[in-house]
């Protein structure tokens, strides 16, 4: 994120705002009512309905002083229709917003109270949120340019000659890996899309193996994955296993006629 | 001990340590030598390698945990190209999320989504926490219990820093009047993407 | 190229460099630039290095592949201290990803990363490949074809197992965590041995 001397600005101007179905947009839509098609990229370039307020009334295209209630409310049931198809929840930011602007003007076109003027001003309150966010939006462009590990300096990796030191390697204990486990798929478990499978460990075992046998060069014959001395368990789990990485098309098996023997390649 | 004799010293552990190294620590590393280093001789000996890096590629540079040899950020041209990787880039999100942590420590995450005026993703936090720049702090004592998150010595180190108070200055708040003159970055950016 | 600015270029590159580098790798990083060394200006420079290191911790020493920086053996005994002060210990993410390569094997690093939420680090990887715990089954027939994940027999052999199959169940570590949270696997491991 790099800040432009004053002026590049207007030579940007005619860049593409963005593409909108194949088509680009240089025009940025004339107030905060973005059409329907351009709403899902402004999703995209903007942060929420604070950075897109702030970008919107830094170009001058929309006054807080005077909003058209009117659009406001038209725009109001677009957003509506459109969390249909939108992530539900980043919409609902920026419904909340519409509302909020929309309630400040409408409090605006009532009569005043004889009050003190200063505390009453509908407007206030977004403005300090405005100022706020802002401040932060800087502080975080200010933070991407600090120099740092990775991107702008790097440490040091200076060899120790193994002979002399032995660097230890950090001990773990097998009760540690298990805890993890747990943690790991506790946390999936919270997010329903994620969803660990408890398939019994020995087939996930034998796919292992199944694998290390095959490459994708040669053809592994069928029978040589079956050790009939491991009893009729030990050639299920290898058949089940053989089963499952077929369906994540990890391996083929072909067979040149009806009857001839089954063969089995890795999937290249 | 003589500081022409600890200089290679210390010179040896802070190339060898992946992390970096207190003056603290360093005493430490002496206790029971009978030729045992004070913490001032220390001092000195940092002061004189830092010295000795001026005009090399590499420089001893101070940080919030300790002090540290890095490459210096004039040759990362030709570092970069040792490998084929590049470095982690992080979301707007993400910054903004971490200079809340970072200036108003300590915040819950419902403080920094009224601020921001989005939710704060969960993936986030966990990779704020995950590269050990984030922590809890405690728990706020209102309905729910929020967790209290600040900022680490690894965030500082990371960010080539020795404290927080080096962190860049926080704009002043402006006059919405002030803010069209000023305006000049968002193009491009929109345009980049 | 002025020797004197490709010096601290060098020592840039060998200081971060976890490889040797050879004169030739060295040269082919120039490749391209306006201002490029010789082979004969880079062997030079590094000659000039090695005499620049005489008196300090470290050393530009010429092993069979290259050129590297390592620590000099006099100060083996301080830099030993180093680890005895403070032992190493692996991170919750490698910890987490070794779990779900031994348990979700075969896996790539995005389904890991799915599970967990958040990106995997190349170091994990390569940490646990250099361990000799985790090794490259193939790829995956997907876009990208991504490396799938296993553990070794390396792995089963550090932990006392004899196959994957002796490793508890989801379903039993939690049980074990209800009857005895506090001394979780120990008992088990006791009778492995």
């Amino acid at each position: 994120m790099q800040k432009l001397s004053p002026g590049s600005a207007s030579n940007q101007s005619e860049m593409p705002f963005a593409l909108v179905q194949g088509e680009p947009l240089t025009v940025i839509p004339q107030d905060l009512y973005i059409p329907p098609d351009a709403l899902l990229v402004f999703l995209e370039a903007f942060e929420g309905p604070l950075d897109l307020l702030l970008y919107l009334i830094k170009r001058q295209n929309i006054d807080i002083l005077n909003i058209p209630i009117a659009a406001i409310t038209r725009q109001y049931m677009e957003y509506i229709h459109l969390m249909e198809h939108l992530e539900l929840e980043l919409a609902a930011e920026y419904l909340v917003m519409a509302s909020m602007l929309a309630e400040i003007k409408s409090r605006m076109l009532l009569p005043r109270p004889i009050a003190s003027e200063d505390e009453d001003d509908p407007r206030a309150e977004l403005i300090r949120r405005l100022q706020e966010y802002e401040q932060f939006k800087q502080a975080a462009e200010d933070m991407e340019a600090l120099e740092r590990l990775e991107r702008d300096i790097y440490l040091t990796s200076i060899d120790i000659p193994r002979l002399e030191i032995d660097v230890p390697l950090p001990d773990v204990m097998l009760s540690e890996l298990m805890n993890a486990f747990r943690d790991v798929v506790n946390r999936a478990e919270q997010f329903a899309s994620h969803h660990v499978e408890r398939e019994p460990l020995s087939v996930r075992e034998r796919m292992v193996r199944v694998l290390e046998l095959i490459n994708a060069d040669d053809f592994t014959s069928f029978t040589d994955f079956f050790d009939p001395s491991e009893g009729r368990m030990g050639v299920v789990v290898s058949f089940i296993a053989i089963l499952e990485l077929l369906k994540e098309s990890l391996i083929e098996i072909v067979q040149s006629k009806p009857y001839a023997p089954i063969y089995v390649k890795a999937n290249s | 001990m003589d500081i022409d004799k600890l200089k290679p010293i210390l010179e040896a552990l802070f190339a060898a340590s992946d992390k970096p190294l207190s003056v603290n620590q360093l005493f430490e590393l002496f206790v029971g030598d009978i030729d045992q280093p004070s913490k001032d001789e220390i001092r000195k000996a940092i002061e004189d390698l830092t010295e000795k890096y001026q005009h090399g590629g590499f420089e001893l540079k101070q940080v919030a945990s300790g002090f540290r040899l890095q490459v210096k950020a004039d040759y990362e041209t030709w570092v970069t190209r040792l490998w084929e990787q590049k470095p982690p880039r992080y979301s707007r999100a993400l910054m903004e999320t971490l200079a809340l942590i970072a200036y108003r420590q300590p915040i819950t995450r419902g403080e920094i989504e009224d601020i921001r005026g989005v939710s704060v993703s969960t993936n986030i936090v966990r990779t704020l926490e995950e590269r050990d720049w984030v922590k809890s702090l405690g728990h706020k004592e209102v309905p729910g219990r929020p967790t209290l998150y600040g900022t680490t010595r690894e965030f500082l180190d990371y960010f080539n820093l020795k404290s927080l108070n080096e962190l860049p200055t926080l704009a002043e708040i402006r006059d919405l009047d002030q803010f069209n003159p000023e305006f000049t970055f968002e193009d491009k950016e929109v345009a980049a993407n």
